[in-house]
Order: C-alpha cells, then sequence, then structure tokens
C-alpha cells in the first residue's frame, strides 16, 4: 500500500480545539505523526508581562477554555505566593467547590468529546447537557457561563448568592441521577469496550519517562495527584479518593475520568457540609499601584487533565517580568500523544487524542 | 531538602548555591557547564519529573535564564512523603549572544518540546535536539517574540494596523 | 400502467426514503433529549444544496454521482413496493445483489477523482464493508431462494402472503435475525458508520461534494434506506398487501435500527468487518443448511 | 413560519433553503467553539433552527468563525471559506475578530477579521451565549432576505484587494487565487 | 465496573418517550443570572468621567471621550467612558474599580450586526437614555441589540465589600475631645510613615483632584512619591505649585478632596493629610529641595502682606530671579494664618518653618511694618517695579444690630489669642455666625473657658442664620465642635444685644429665620419676627464675615481701581488690577476665601509680574 499524508484537522469533525496532526499512513496504520500545535498561539505569556497584576486575571482564564478555573487557580496562587496574600478559610473551602464543579464541568466536555468522536452522540449530548448545568451554576455564582474570573487572590470576587448551597446539591443530583444512564449505555457498553481496550496504551514507564500526570499516570494505577501530594485550597479538609485503573490505555483513562467526577461531586459535599461562614476576601492593595518583591514561584495544581504549573517571576515591579505555564496538555499532546500514536490505526486517532485529553489552547497559550 | 542530597550537590559541582526551602520550594543555581550532570543526579536522586523548562530573559544583566523545574513522582503507589511536595527550580545562565545549550533530552524525555518552543521563542539553539523546526509561529520574526527587546505592541502597529480595510468600509474610512 | 409504476416507484422511494432521513434526525433528537429539526429539513437541505455552486472535480467526479444514484433508482424498479413492482417479471435477487454494489462503485469512481485522502480512505472502507456484508447477504439469499424455489421477489411475498412471514417461519428464522445483524451495515449507520465517519475521516466519500453533488448523494443516502429496508420487509415481512401497510412495516423497522444507531458507537472497520463475518455469517450459514436439511 | 413567508418561500425556494438550512463548518478557530457544543446538542438544540455542524467546507454554507484568529489559524480559514461552495455566510463571534479583544497587542493574532474574509455578521461577547448564536442566526435570516449577507459577491468583487491583504499578512499563499484577475476589483 | 454489554445500551431508547430536556429558544427564555455580565450601563449622574475603568481595562476597550454637552461640576471631568465590543472582555475589572459605582453590567448580551463600527458604545443607563431602553413588555429578544436593551435589567453591580479600592481611609490619630478642649494642642497627630504609606496607596490617580484643586498641584504625583516613600521628591512636587505646604497640610480648604473619586461611597483621600505629612517629616526642607541658581534679573517687587498670596508670590519671584521684599505689620509671616486658625489648628511653629524657607531663598520680609503708616504705598509704586497686593480681609463684619457696639470681633478675638495676650472669656459666651471662622472663634472661646474656669460649667453657643444642611462651614469643623460640646442654635438671627442694667451684655435675642438666600441664590435673609428667643450670655463674638483693608490706598488712586460686581478687586488675565504695575491676589480678588486659592491668584499675578517687568 502506498504511503499517504494525512492532515487530521485543524478542521476537522473530530478534532477538539484548533490543533492538527500530521500523519503519514500507510493503508489504515499510522506509522509516523507529527503534532502541529499554533494555531491558537496568541502569546499569553508575552501579552502577560505587559500587563499589571490585577489586569491578568482577565487574561489568564482565557489560556484554557474548556477549564479557566484551574488557570485562575494557579495564578492567583502564585501572585498569593510572591506576594504573601492570606486567604480566609471560607474562601478556600469556596474555591475547593468551585474548583470541583469546574472539574466535572471540564470532565463531562470531555466525555463529550469522547463520545462523539466514537460517533456515540446520544451520549455526547446527554455529557453536554449536563455540562451545561453545571454552567448555570457558574453563571449563578460568578455571571458568567465560560469565563468565570472569580478567584482572586485574597479569596474570591464574591462570597455565595442566597440560596447557592441547595442549587449546587440539587443540580449535582440531577446530574448524579442520570449517572446509571451513562453506565449503561457508554461506560459498560460492549462497543466501548472494544473501541477503547488496548487503544493508545501508555505504561507506567513510558508516562513516567515523558512526565505524563492526571488520568495519564492515574490510568496506569498511581496514585499520583497535587491534591493529594501537596494539597492547596480545602482539599486537606475533608476526606476523598483517588481513583485509578490499572491498564493505561483509553479505556482506563476515560473511566478515571469517570470515577473523578463522581469523587469529585461527593467532595463537593462533603466540602459544603464543612465550609464554614466568614469573610471570602482579603482586599487586595491598590490595583494600580501594586508591586510585588522581586522573587520567583513555582506553584501547582491538579487541573482536570494532570499537574497544571506556574513558573512566575517578578522583578519587583507592577507587572509580572516572566510568566510559564506548565499545562499538562503540552506533554501529553505532544511528546505522549506522538508516540501513542504510532502503530495505531487512522479510526483512532482522535480517540486516543481525547482520551488523552489535550486541550489545544492550552498547548500553544 | 535532605542534607545527603545537598552535601552530594555541593561537593560534586563547583558554584553551586542552594537557597533553603520556601514553602516546598528550593532554588539551585548552578554553572551552565555542570547542569546536564545535575539534572542527572536530582533525577537519579528521585526528582524524575521534569515539570518544566522555561526561560527568563535578563535583558539588562544581558544573559538568559534557564530554568528546570523537577518535582518527585511517588515510589509507591499510595506513599507520599514529604518529597513529593518539593519543587526544586534548577537556574543557570548563559550568554544572550549568539545563545547555545545542551539539549536535555536525554536524560528527561519531555524536555523536547520545550526546547523547541524555546528555540522558536528566545532563539536559544539547543545542541543535540533532533528537531529544532517551528512549532507554533507562523510568520518570521526578526527578534524572537520572547524577548524582552520585542515590542509587540510596536510589531502588531508595523504589521497589522497598516493593512487597508476592503469595500465599503474602505470608503468610509 | 407500467410506465406509470416505473415513475411512481422511484418517486414513492424517493418520498419515503428522505422522510426517514428527516425522521431519524427527529427520533435521534428526541433519545438524545431534544427537539431536533422540523421533519422537512432534508428537503430544505437538499434544495439549498442544490441552489449552491460547487467546485467539480472532473467529469468522472460528475458522472460517478450520477452513476449510483441511477444504480439506487433502478434497484428500486426492481423492488415491489405492496402492489407496485414496475419490473417484477425480470431480474429478481441477483439483479439486486448486483445492483447494490453499482452505488459503491459509483461513488468510488466519483470520489477516487478527487485527490482527497480522506475520500480514499472513505471508499476503501465503503468496499471492505460492502464486501463484509455482502457475504451473509450471498447467504441469505441463497436460504431464501432454495426456501422458496424462486429468485423472483414478488414470488417469496406473495408465498410469504400465503405461508406466513419467513421471518416467524422456524426455517428460515436464523437467516432473519441474521439479517436483521447486517442490517445496520446496509444502511451504513452505526455502529457500521465507519464510510462516512465524520469524526475520523471527515465523513469520507462525501468530504469533497458539495452543493449540488451533496444533494444527489443525499438522494442517493435515501435511496439506500429505502432499499436496505424494504428489502428486509419484502424478503422477510411479506411485503404487503397496500402500500400503508408496506410503509408502517418499513417504519417500524426503521426505528428499531434507529435504536441501535443511538445506542451503539462506531466500530473500527476491522472491527466491523471481523463482526459481519463471524456472527452473521455464521447464522446465515447455519440457516441456510437447515434450510437445505428442511428442503430434503 | 407565517402565511407570507410561506408565499415567499414558494416563490424563491432557494433563498429559503441557504436560510433555513445553515450547515456550519465545524471549525474550532478559537476559545469562542466552547459555545458550540452546547447550542448544537441537547441544551439549546441549534438543529431545531437548521443549524448542523458538517464535516467538511465544502458541505456547509455557514462559517462560524468563533474567537481569536491567529495567523497561522487565519491561513486555514481563508483556505476553508474558499472552499466553501456559494452562496456562503460567515459570522464572526465573539470580540476577538471584531478589533482585536483581549489579544489587541500581540504578535500573532489578527485585529480585524474582515480585513481578509468579508464577514456578514458579528456577535459581540466574550463568550457569546449560545443564545446570541440563534438571535445571530435569525438575524442572518433577515439579512439573506434581504440580501444583506452579500459577502461571498464582496469576496468576488474585491478579491485582489483581498488577497494583498491576506499576502501581507501570511506571506506567500501557497495555493492559487480563487478568481482569475479579470474580476472587477 | 459491571461486565460490558451489548443489550444494555438499548435502554437509551425509553427516552424517545419522555419530554425532551432543550430549552425552546426564543420561546422558552432562559433568564440570565443575577450577576450576568453583561453591556455596560453608566449612570451619567453619577459618573465623574475620573477614568479609572479606562485606566484598568486590561484590553484597552474603554476610551474616555469628551462630552461637550455636559455640565462642568466641582469634581468631574466632562469625558465619559467609551466601551469598544470588539475589546471588551467581559471581565468587570471596571465595575469593582468605578469608584462612585456608576458603571454596571446589565444582563443584556445581544449585539448582533453586520457593522463592526456599531460595536463601539457609549452606556449610558436607563435614566440617561430612554428611547433605547424598552420595558418588559415592549421588548424583544429577535431585536435585542446595543439600542434595544431591557430596562431595569441590572447584573453584576458594584458592591462595597469586593471593590479593587479601598473605602475606608486610614484613621487619623487625634487628640480626644476631652483632652483637647483643655488646651491648645494640635488637634491632629499625623500619620507615622506606615500609615502615609496606606493612605497614599488608596490614590487612583485620576487626577480628578487636580482639575479641583485651585493651584493644580500635581496631587497624584506627590502622592505616589509618597507611596514609594520617596518624601523629598514628593516634597519637589509640591513645591512646584505650592511653597507653604506645612500651613496648607493644615489649613488648606481641601477643595481636591471634596472632588476626590473615593467620596462617593467611601472616604476621600486624606490629600490635606498627606501633604502635612510629607512638610513634617522633612526636617529642613533645603536638604530636600534642590535650589537652582538663577541669574538676577536685578528687578525688584514689592509685595504687600505675608499671606499664603504673598507668600507663594515671592517664592516664584525668586525662584525666577528677581528681588521680592515683602511688607507685613504682622511681627512675622503668614498673614491671615497667622493669626486666624488657633493653635490647634496651626501652630506657629508650621507657618515659621515655611516662611522661614522662603526667607533663605533671599525674600526679604520687613515685618511689623504696615503699609500706609511706615511706609506709603504710592513710594511702593513708585520705587519698584511691580507691587503685588495680598493684603486679604483684615476688617471683622459686624452684624450691626442694636448694641453690637459692645461684642468682640471675630479677628480681633483670634489675634490676641494667637499672637497677642490671651482674652479674658465669660462664662456664657455666644457666637454669632455659621461659618469656619464662627467655628474656630466659638472652639477657641470654648477652650478659653475651660482653661480659665476649670472647676465651673460652662457653654458656649453658636448662633447662625443658616440652618443644618446650609451651613458654610465644613462638616468635619461642625462635628468636631459639636464633640467638644459647643450648642448650636441654627437657624436664628440676631435682632438685638441685650444689656443688663450695668450696661453688660446679657443676652441676644433672636428671631427665627424664614430663608437665608432669596430665588437668585443672593444673601438676603428673612425672618419670622414674632418668634423671638433669647439666647443668654456675657460674652458676644461676630464671626460673620470679613472684609478688605483698603485705608492705606490714597483717595486718587482708590478711584482708579475697578472692582467686580461682588465687590472684588478686578484683575486682568495676567493678575494686573486697573492700575498699570499693581497686581492683586487672595482674598481680595477671588470668592472662595482660602489660603489655596490665593496661591493660585499668586501663580497668575507671577506669570504677570514676569511679563510686566521684564
Amino acid at each position: 500500500m502506498r504511503e499517504l499524508e494525512l492532515y487530521f484537522g485543524p478542521q476537522h469533525l473530530g478534532m477538539v480545539g484548533n490543533f492538527s496532526i500530521t500523519l503519514k499512513v500507510e493503508g489504515d496504520r499510522i506509522l509516523k505523526a507529527t503534532a502541529n500545535p499554533g494555531y491558537l498561539h496568541r502569546g499569553f505569556e508575552k501579552l502577560m508581562e505587559l500587563r499589571s497584576w490585577i489586569k491578568n486575571f482577565p487574561m489568564v482564564c482565557r489560556i484554557n477554555v474548556v477549564e479557566p478555573d484551574s488557570m485562575e487557580m494557579i495564578y492567583a496562587m502564585g501572585v498569593e505566593k510572591l506576594a504573601g496574600i492570606e486567604v480566609p478559610e471560607r474562601a478556600h473551602y469556596i474555591r475547593s467547590i468551585y474548583l470541583e464543579l469546574a472539574r466535572v464541568g471540564s470532565h463531562l466536555f470531555g466525555l463529550w468529546a469522547y463520545a462523539n468522536m466514537l460517533g456515540f452522540d446520544t451520549v455526547a449530548q446527554w455529557a453536554m447537557y449536563h455540562r451545561d448545568l453545571v454552567l448555570d451554576l457558574f453563571e449563578e455564582l460568578t455571571g458568567g457561563r465560560v469565563y468565570h474570573i472569580y478567584i482572586w487572590p485574597g479569596g474570591v470576587r464574591r462570597d455565595f448568592p442566597e440560596g447557592f448551597k441547595d442549587k449546587i446539591v440539587n443540580t449535582l443530583h440531577s446530574i448524579g441521577g442520570c449517572v446509571p444512564d451513562y453506565d449503561n449505555t457508554f461506560f459498560n457498553n460492549r462497543l466501548f469496550y472494544e473501541r477503547a481496550k488496548g487503544i493508545g496504551t501508555v505504561t507506567r514507564e513510558e508516562a513516567l519517562a515523558m512526565g505524563g500526570t492526571g488520568q495519564v499516570l492515574r490510568a496506569t494505577g498511581m496514585q499520583y495527584d497535587v491534591r493529594r501530594v501537596e494539597p492547596y485550597a480545602a482539599y486537606d479538609k475533608v476526606p476523598w479518593e483517588v481513583p485509578t485503573r490499572e491498564d493505561g490505555d483509553a479505556y482506563s483513562r476515560i473511566w478515571v475520568v469517570r470515577d473523578e467526577m463522581i469523587e469529585s461531586v461527593h467532595m463537593i459535599f462533603k466540602l459544603l457540609d464543612a465550609m464554614p461562614e466568614g469573610e471570602v476576601y482579603n482586599r487586595i492593595p491598590n490595583p494600580f499601584k501594586w508591586t510585588i518583591p522581586n522573587k520567583e514561584a513555582y506553584v501547582r495544581c491538579e487541573s482536570s487533565r494532570g499537574e497544571l504549573g506556574l513558573y512566575l517571576v517578578s522583578n519587583g515591579g507592577d507587572k509580572p517580568y516572566r510568566v510559564h505555564f506548565r499545562t499538562p496538555s503540552y506533554t501529553h499532546g505532544l511528546t505522549i500523544l506522538e508516540k501513542a500514536l504510532k502503530n495505531a490505526s487512522i479510526a483512532d486517532v482522535g480517540n486516543i487524542m481525547i482520551s488523552l485529553y489535550v486541550v489545544a489552547p492550552e498547548i500553544d497559550r | 531538602m535532605k542534607d545527603p542530597l545537598k552535601d552530594k550537590l555541593t561537593s560534586a559541582f563547583d558554584g553551586i548555591q542552594i537557597q533553603p526551602a520556601d514553602r516546598n520550594q528550593i532554588s539551585i543555581t548552578a554553572n551552565k557547564e555542570s547542569i546536564l550532570s545535575v539534572l542527572s543526579l536530582l533525577k537519579s536522586n528521585g526528582y524524575n519529573h521534569l515539570a518544566l523548562i522555561s526561560c527568563v530573559d535578563w535583558i539588562e544583566e544581558k544573559r538568559f535564564e534557564l530554568v528546570y523545574i523537577l518535582s518527585a513522582y511517588m515510589e509507591k503507589d499510595k506513599h507520599f512523603t514529604d518529597m513529593e511536595k518539593t519543587n526544586i527550580i534548577l537556574k543557570t545562565s548563559i550568554y544572550r549572544e549568539k545563545p547555545q545549550f545542551i539539549s536535555a533530552i536525554p536524560i528527561f524525555e519531555n524536555a523536547e518540546p520545550y526546547e523547541r518552543e524555546i528555540h522558536e521563542l528566545y532563539g536559544i539553539h539547543f545542541e543535540g535536539h533532533p528537531r529544532l523546526t517551528p512549532l507554533f509561529l507562523e510568520r518570521e520574526y526578526k527578534t524572537p517574540p520572547f524577548r524582552k527587546d520585542f515590542d509587540t505592541r510596536k510589531y502588531v502597529s508595523d504589521v497589522f494596523d497598516p493593512i487597508p480595510f476592503v469595500g465599503k468600509k474602505a470608503d468610509k474610512r | 400502467m407500467q410506465m406509470i409504476e416505473m415513475i411512481l416507484s422511484p418517486l414513492l422511494a424517493l418520498i419515503i426514503g428522505i422522510f426517514f432521513l428527516g425522521l431519524s434526525r427527529k427520533i435521534m433528537a428526541r433519545i438524545q433529549w431534544r427537539y431536533g429539526p422540523p421533519i422537512t429539513q432534508p428537503v430544505i437541505d437538499v434544495i439549498r444544496l442544490f441552489s449552491q455552486k460547487s467546485v467539480s472535480h472532473g467529469k468522472l467526479f460528475n458522472l460517478g454521482i450520477i452513476f449510483s444514484l441511477a444504480g439506487s433508482l433502478v434497484l428500486v424498479l426492481f423492488l415491489p413496493l405492496a402492489q407496485i413492482c414496475p419490473l417484477s417479471g425480470s431480474g429478481g435477487m441477483l439483479v439486486i445483489l448486483y445492483m447494490m454494489l453499482l452505488a459503491p462503485l459509483g461513488i468510488a469512481l466519483s470520489g477516487g477523482e478527487s485527490a482527497n485522502p480522506n475520500t480514499s480512505i472513505g471508499i476503501s472502507r465503503k468496499f471492505i464493508l460492502a464486501l463484509g456484508y455482502e457475504v451473509p447477504l450471498l447467504l441469505i439469499l441463497l436460504a431464501l431462494m432454495t426456501h422458496y424455489k424462486t429468485i423472483s421477489i414478488v414470488h417469496i411475498v406473495s408465498i410469504q402472503q400465503n405461508t406466513g412471514w419467513a421471518f416467524v417461519s422456524l426455517p428460515l428464522l436464523l437467516s432473519g435475525i441474521a439479517y436483521v445483524l447486517i442490517l445496520p451495515a446496509i444502511l451504513g449507520i452505526r455502529p457500521f458508520e465507519v464510510v462516512q465517519a465524520s469524526q475520523e475521516i471527515s465523513s469520507g466519500p462525501m468530504a469533497e461534494y458539495g452543493g449540488p453533488f451533496l444533494a444527489l448523494a443525499t438522494i442517493q443516502h435515501a435511496l439506500s434506506l429505502f432499499i436496505g429496508i424494504a428489502l428486509f420487509v419484502n424478503l422477510f415481512l411479506g411485503g404487503a398487501g397496500n402500500l400503508l401497510i408496506f410503509f408502517l412495516k418499513m417504519l417500524v423497522v426503521f426505528v428499531l435500527v434507529l435504536f441501535v444507531n443511538a445506542a451503539l458507537p462506531r466500530l473500527r472497520i476491522e472491527q466491523a468487518v471481523k463482526y459481519l463475518w463471524r456472527w452473521p455469517t455464521l447464522l446465515a450459514f447455519i440457516g441456510m443448511i437447515i434450510v437445505l436439511i428442511v428442503r430434503r | 413560519m407565517d402565511r407570507n413567508q410561506l408565499i415567499k418561500w414558494l416563490k424563491a425556494p432557494a433563498k429559503m433553503g441557504h436560510k433555513y438550512s445553515l450547515h456550519a463548518v465545524y471549525f474550532c478557530t478559537g476559545c469562542g467553539i466552547i459555545e458550540v457544543p452546547p447550542s448544537i446538542t441537547a441544551r439549546w438544540d441549534a438543529e431545531r433552527f437548521g443549524v448542523l455542524p458538517v464535516a467538511t467546507p465544502r458541505q456547509a454554507n455557514l462559517f462560524l468563525i468563533t474567537g481569536y484568529v491567529s495567523v497561522k489559524t487565519l491561513r486555514a480559514i481563508i483556505r476553508t471559506y474558499e472552499q466553501m461552495p456559494e452562496p456562503k455566510y460567515s459570522v464572526g463571534f465573539g470580540s476577538c475578530p471584531i478589533n482585536g479583544g483581549m489579544y489587541w497587542d500581540s504578535y500573532n493574532t489578527i485585529k480585524h477579521l474582515d480585513k481578509y474574509i468579508p464577514i456578514d455578521g458579528w456577535i459581540a461577547g466574550c463568550m457569546p451565549r449560545p443564545e446570541a448564536i440563534f438571535v445571530a442566526v435569525t438575524h442572518l435570516w433577515t439579512l439573506i432576505d434581504k440580501d444583506m449577507a452579500d459577502g461571498y459577491k464582496r469576496y468576488r468583487d474585491h478579491y485582489q484587494a483581498y488577497r494583498a491583504n491576506q499576502e501581507h499578512a501570511l506571506g506567500k499563499l501557497e495555493w492559487p487565487p480563487l478568481f482569475s484577475n479579470e474580476t472587477k476589483s | 465496573m459491571a461486565k460490558p454489554s451489548l443489550l444494555s445500551p438499548l435502554k437509551s431508547a425509553g427516552f424517545l418517550f419522555k419530554k425532551p430536556k432543550t430549552l425552546r429558544y426564543p420561546f422558552e427564555l432562559k433568564e440570565p443570572a443575577q450577576r450576568y455580565r453583561g453591556f455596560h450601563l453608566n449612570d451619567w449622574g453619577q459618573c465623574t468621567g475620573c477614568g479609572n475603568c479606562a485606566d484598568i481595562c486590561p484590553n484597552d476597550a474603554i476610551q474616555m471621550v469628551e462630552i461637550p454637552e455636559l455640565e462642568p461640576k466641582l469634581g468631574e471631568k466632562k469625558e465619559r467612558p467609551k466601551l469598544d465590543y470588539g475589546r471588551c472582555c467581559f471581565c468587570g475589572l471596571c465595575v469593582d474599580i468605578c469608584p462612585p459605582g456608576s458603571l454596571r453590567l446589565s444582563r443584556d448580551y445581544f449585539h448582533i450586526h453586520f457593522d463592526t463600527d456599531t460595536f463601539t458604545f457609549l452606556p449610558k443607563d436607563e435614566k440617561a437614555n430612554q428611547e433605547n431602553f424598552l420595558p418588559a413588555e415592549k421588548y424583544s429578544v429577535l431585536k435585542a441589540s446595543l439600542s434595544h436593551r431591557k430596562e431595569n435589567y441590572e447584573g453584576f453591580v458594584s458592591d462595597l465589600q469586593y471593590t479593587l479600592f479601598e473605602p475606608e481611609r486610614v484613621h487619623m490619630p487625634e487628640v480626644s475631645p476631652e483632652e483637647r478642649k483643655v488646651s491648645f494642642i494640635e488637634q491632629v497627630i499625623g500619620y507615622n510613615r506606615e500609615e502615609a504609606q496606606k493612605e497614599a496607596g488608596r490614590c487612583l490617580g485620576c487626577q480628578l483632584c487636580e482639575e479641583a484643586c485651585p493651584a493644580h498641584l500635581k496631587i497624584s504625583d506627590y502622592i505616589k512619591a509618597i507611596f514609594e516613600n520617596k518624601t523629598d521628591e514628593s516634597l519637589q512636587k509640591i513645591f512646584e505649585d505650592n511653597p507653604i505646604p506645612a500651613i496648607c497640610g493644615r489649613v488648606c480648604m481641601k477643595h481636591c478632596e471634596d472632588a476626590c473619586s473615593l467620596r462617593f461611597r467611601g472616604e476621600p483621600l486624606a490629600i490635606r493629610w498627606l501633604k502635612r505629612y510629607v512638610a513634617d517629616t522633612t526636617k529642613d526642607y533645603k536638604s530636600a529641595l534642590e535650589q537652582k541658581h538663577v541669574k538676577p534679573s536685578g528687578k525688584t517687587v514689592a509685595v504687600i502682606g505675608a499671606g499664603p498670596g504673598g507668600l507663594a508670590v515671592a517664592y516664584f519671584l525668586i525662584l525666577k530671579g528677581h528681588q521680592v521684599v515683602v511688607f507685613d505689620e504682622l511681627p512675622g509671616g503668614g498673614g491671615t494664618m497667622r493669626i486666624g486658625p488657633p493653635l490647634y489648628r496651626l501652630p506657629l511653629e508650621s507657618i515659621d518653618k515655611d516662611v522661614d524657607y522662603i526667607h533663605s531663598l533671599g525674600v526679604e520680609f520687613k515685618f511689623n511694618t504696615k503699609v500706609g503708616r511706615d511706609v506709603s504705598f504710592e513710594y511702593l509704586l513708585k520705587n519698584y517695579d511691580a507691587v503685588f497686593l495680598g493684603i486679604g480681609t483684615t476688617l471683622s463684619r459686624s452684624t450691626k444690630v442694636k448694641n453690637s457696639k459692645k461684642c468682640l470681633l471675630a479677628l480681633d478675638f483670634l489675634k490676641d489669642n494667637k499672637i497677642g495676650k490671651q482674652c479674658k472669656v465669660g462664662k456664657e459666651v455666644i457666637v454669632i455666625g455659621g461659618g469656619n471662622v464662627a467655628m474656630d472663634v466659638a472652639r477657641e472661646a470654648l477652650r478659653l473657658q475651660h482653661m480659665q474656669y476649670p472647676k465651673n460649667s460652662v457653654v458656649t453657643k453658636a448662633v447662625s442664620l443658616e440652618d443644618w444642611d446650609e451651613m458654610p462651614a465644613t462638616k468635619e469643623e461642625i462635628e468636631e465642635a459639636k464633640e467638644e460640646g459647643i450648642q448650636f442654635h441654627p437657624a436664628w438671627g440676631p435682632k438685638e444685644v441685650v444689656l443688663d442694667e450695668k450696661g453688660c451684655v446679657k443676652g441676644l435675642l433672636c428671631m427665627k429665620v424664614k430663608s437665608v438666600f432669596d430665588k437668585q441664590g443672593r444673601f438676603a435673609p428673612t425672618f419670622y419676627e414674632e418668634k423671638e428667643r433669647l439666647l443668654e450670655g456675657d460674652m458676644i463674638i461676630e464671626a460673620i464675615g470679613q472684609a478688605p483693608d483698603f485705608s492705606f490706598i490714597s483717595k486718587k488712586l482708590f478711584d482708579q481701581l475697578k472692582f467686580t460686581k461682588y465687590k472684588k478687586v478686578y484683575v486682568d488675565k495676567n493678575g494686573m488690577t486697573s492700575i498699570t504695575g499693581l497686581f492683586a491676589g487672595g482674598d481680595i480678588v477671588n470668592v472662595n476665601l482660602d489660603a489655596v486659592t490665593a496661591i493660585a491668584d499668586a501663580k497668575i499675578a507671577v506669570e504677570g509680574i514676569d511679563k510686566y517687568i521684564c
């Protein structure tokens, strides 16, 4: 069979995000895959060097559209570490609840993408419907559906509106009530098993060597989770589990995602019960006069896709001197994906890519 | 950081500076010659997760600072120690004129895209890197865009703003 | 009379086929918790597509799709729709078997002209899939022919009118089940939607079609939906005495098939072929043996 | 659809076809794409309006340019736009294509999308909500009715100018001009 | 994890018969959340045009555009924010920074248009722009756009608890009322470095204050310098426009703080205290300021009156190289500042600090020299290249009611207490007047009472024509006076000073005020003649206003002097009066009657003098 050069994306129904993979195929088998990012490169880190600390808050969430919240969190953590800002206790809880909601939303988006990729419209539509319910919660809380700009240094931007706790509980119950439907239709579907089992396997050794984090690692049985390793917000205040699977293939990764979602929901319930009353915001200094001492910091948190890090340097000015995000999709999408795609079938490109949860804007920044 | 590792580092390498741990964060500054050996030493001592390779342009001091951020994966499945909490920031300086460095791919496989990115955005050449092809950028820039002397606002007003509108709108303006 | 039937039959097929397209979108939508488009949406789509200008990739590109559509239209003529059957006397099932290959062939000819890698992959998938379901289909038809001792569908239908449906007659049960199992493959819906897999190969052979070409391809798709189901209704559900019952039977079969479509993801092509050559073929083969034994 | 519309439909079926069958190119040009899945799925269900994502530009007549456009994406956008059969409609989604949005000073994103391809409608917002997509669709219907959604005609008429702008931003384009030089500019 | 099955997925077919969950938009509308961040609303009545929103916008989406139709107001620019929705990212930073809270986000979010020019937009709210805001029944989603919006549709609004600016001022330490009313100790203690930096950090840099300040001090600059702990730089900035910071830092009428954009929902920035902090922390002005050597021009200018105006003229002229001689009848500099503000407000050391610095630059001061008595005015006009008239108002007005001769006059009272010997006060003192001088008099009288009759109960009453809300004294002055125990009798007008048999003051007969100002806003009090009341008191001080003393000018010259309709000396745009070579400024020229306005006049006059003599 002759070799073909095949472009997967950027204009492609199976592609989530503006990303493309150049495939060299022989028949249905992929000989070589080259990730080709950069369609979404905006030079974020450069732009952030031109804006003052506070002006970067609306910026930073735009890096990752699927889960902007962990981006807000990581930047707030970085700034707090540099400037030594304390956060009230209640704000820690609100942040955790908010981030877990975001994780549920993000995983539902991933589920949509994955199911859609397999041609599984039904489940895809359900997942997107339920994500929309989560977005409604965000809208209620923060005033924006997608970009929330909610976590600030020194706490959160606004307290819970009245009756919001009940709304969270109700929404999560209504989503949770559909878990049997999802299980019946998707997770316990024989054909899902056929399609995903043994596909895109990343062994633990490979994952460790290539810097994998998140589900990629947890699907190989390692309980590596930054929330557990280096707890932030209120993650050390309530007990919770790190779900894992053993096989390291797409099937395991999607199951890890499912279990994580359920664990997140349980965690939200626990956090809601344990949440104290009180202040949620320590006022930051006047934004026009805010300078941060000459220091550097590396902070990390667990986004829905893996370890999200931020290397932040200040030279004592009112702007960051250097910002560099360590995004999970970067390693997953550029190193691991290229390796995992080798010798796979064309039909599985999207399958593997989405099971690794590669989010293109995060790579390009 | 555990003291034995500190001793090992200070005894093995000249001119290495280790700042004390501050909230799970240790900064190490090393000579550029010894950086790869420091990396492999750290890797063999458990810091086997390369989180990030970054670069800072200290234009006034005429140097680039390459930053390697390392942390530790767990050794056992459900076992957490303080070691996993620690982030190591390993820094080294290189000259800003014709910047060159050695690739860390032999030690950490995932250094590849990071170095490629730094090559593209800062113009630092990495020896031994298999493909230093453009990663993100489509246009060519005289100065690599992430350097501090690249003024993106000026670039925008020089390159994109003069492009005229087309059709009715062009007549209106 | 035959002239009227010659026109009426494809027309009806077209209407029912397009209705099924609309219905499929509506029913899928309902299972997916939403309302879906108006049922006339495919008609609007086709009108819109015809009014668009499109790039042609060469003569063969234009001819191929017409060839494919013509193949399907002619095939309809051989199918009895209740009482309407313009070419009932001639051909029979062998013709149908042969004609069913025309549609993919036309698309292949057309798609081959456009140098789009997705198209070529799609075409190869289409042939592999056709190969996959032709084998059990051949066995099923053989069983039917042996059982009813005729190759004419009209005869088969009329025999069934007297003796009951083939699907519920014991010797042909396994063949019937085998047909049900390959029906999604014939219709090209999930889990065998490998040819047009939009998320994988950008709708495969259709990738380069736009405007009128896509309209023709849509019509062809509608016809193939009709053919696949009408064949099943004729062969196993005893056809029908009048159009309404025929239509209702088709509708029931189609809705059941849609449930499968809604509930299952797409298979990989080799998995699809593996499946087609395993269970349906096995069943069809056993079914044929049973028929042979019963015949003795 | 009221009775007048029905009459109009009978008069000009093609126009009605264009209106009620907007097949969108599924191209995640920017972060705006995040609101497209919700609007085409169960919660909002854009298919009620006849809006459906399709796999290739050849099958589509609506191009939703969702969000910021980097230089690299611009190439793909122009390619995609030129592949779409006429008549075709393009809608800029969100702030960024209008005037640069968040990335007004980025060296790698373009500020005004209408310098490179014609746009028939713009949706303000960052993100615009799914509702805005629907209202945009209804607005587009009105525009099509009034023959104001003539971006593809403008593209033909001013092709030389557009092409010049594209080449200014992207350097040499590797594909031949869509329209020959004879068209008036 | 159950065993994967082929049949279980088919259960999903059951949803065919359930009601879909789709929202049938636009037939079923979903309201945006209460906090939704949609398009902007801006209440033009509240908006000050401060431009903080434009400064904080990360995308450069907000531009301040000048609106010529707007009426100019104090503390307000004639500018309003203009939004570019081709840039805006709806982050709401502008809402959180907006000091008056006028900028809000509504829940409208539709604007779909084929023309990109329509995406720039001048936000207004329902009050200012009624035709674009429709009530719910007229509003249609399908027409929704920036010019077709819903009424009462506020979304994300500013919440004082979560604003980006700090609404509360750093508390200024003060001596408690009990302590301060028995002595002349300075009431305000002053900020220390941390407090000053913290307070300076509140400044948003909008520069509204600079426009409101008559002398146009570069307030935001010097406050920024304080924030950065560069007091020297800060002092230099102040001295560019104001040579008497120690005085102004205490007694300035702070028009700037009235204009501060923080005033709407919080306390204005303590600009005056910060100036005081700079002046006080700098031990020696000379070391902090760089003295530029200017070539002497050889011209001499006479300045009559060493008040703020005179000092400022002297300072700016000496910087230009002119020789200056200042004449004043008082034994020290400061003019009215020296005699007017009581010691607890403005200690003499602070005045001398400023005056000494100006003196050290080479200005010649001739104190205890009264023009007209010790040196003639004509002589000055003849022998100096130019003369600046900064005499201020030195004559106290009297109520001229019956027996008012028995009353004390405010300025005399104040002067005696400050630089002369203390007066003997009565046990019940009545002060007539509601202005700041009256407050000073009352509070000073109160202190004297407490000091002179430490055991007895004493009372000071303030009588004013104006009611509480019209009283010309500043709010805080009134508050402090109340704290110290002064009784107020507002809206009572004096009718007669009642004397007892011995001819001593027994009380003040008052009548109820009907109105103070007439319809044109002129001062024309009317009274209810029948409503009378006797306020008892053994001492009455009149503090109802001052007038300038022009007696030193000869009749011939005086006739040449032109006056405005407010009975002020007329000056042209160069600060020159109708007499050539005679410049004027301060209270005799302006209607504000305060130090900083005098400085502003001085700056004009200096430019005029410089032009005139060179």
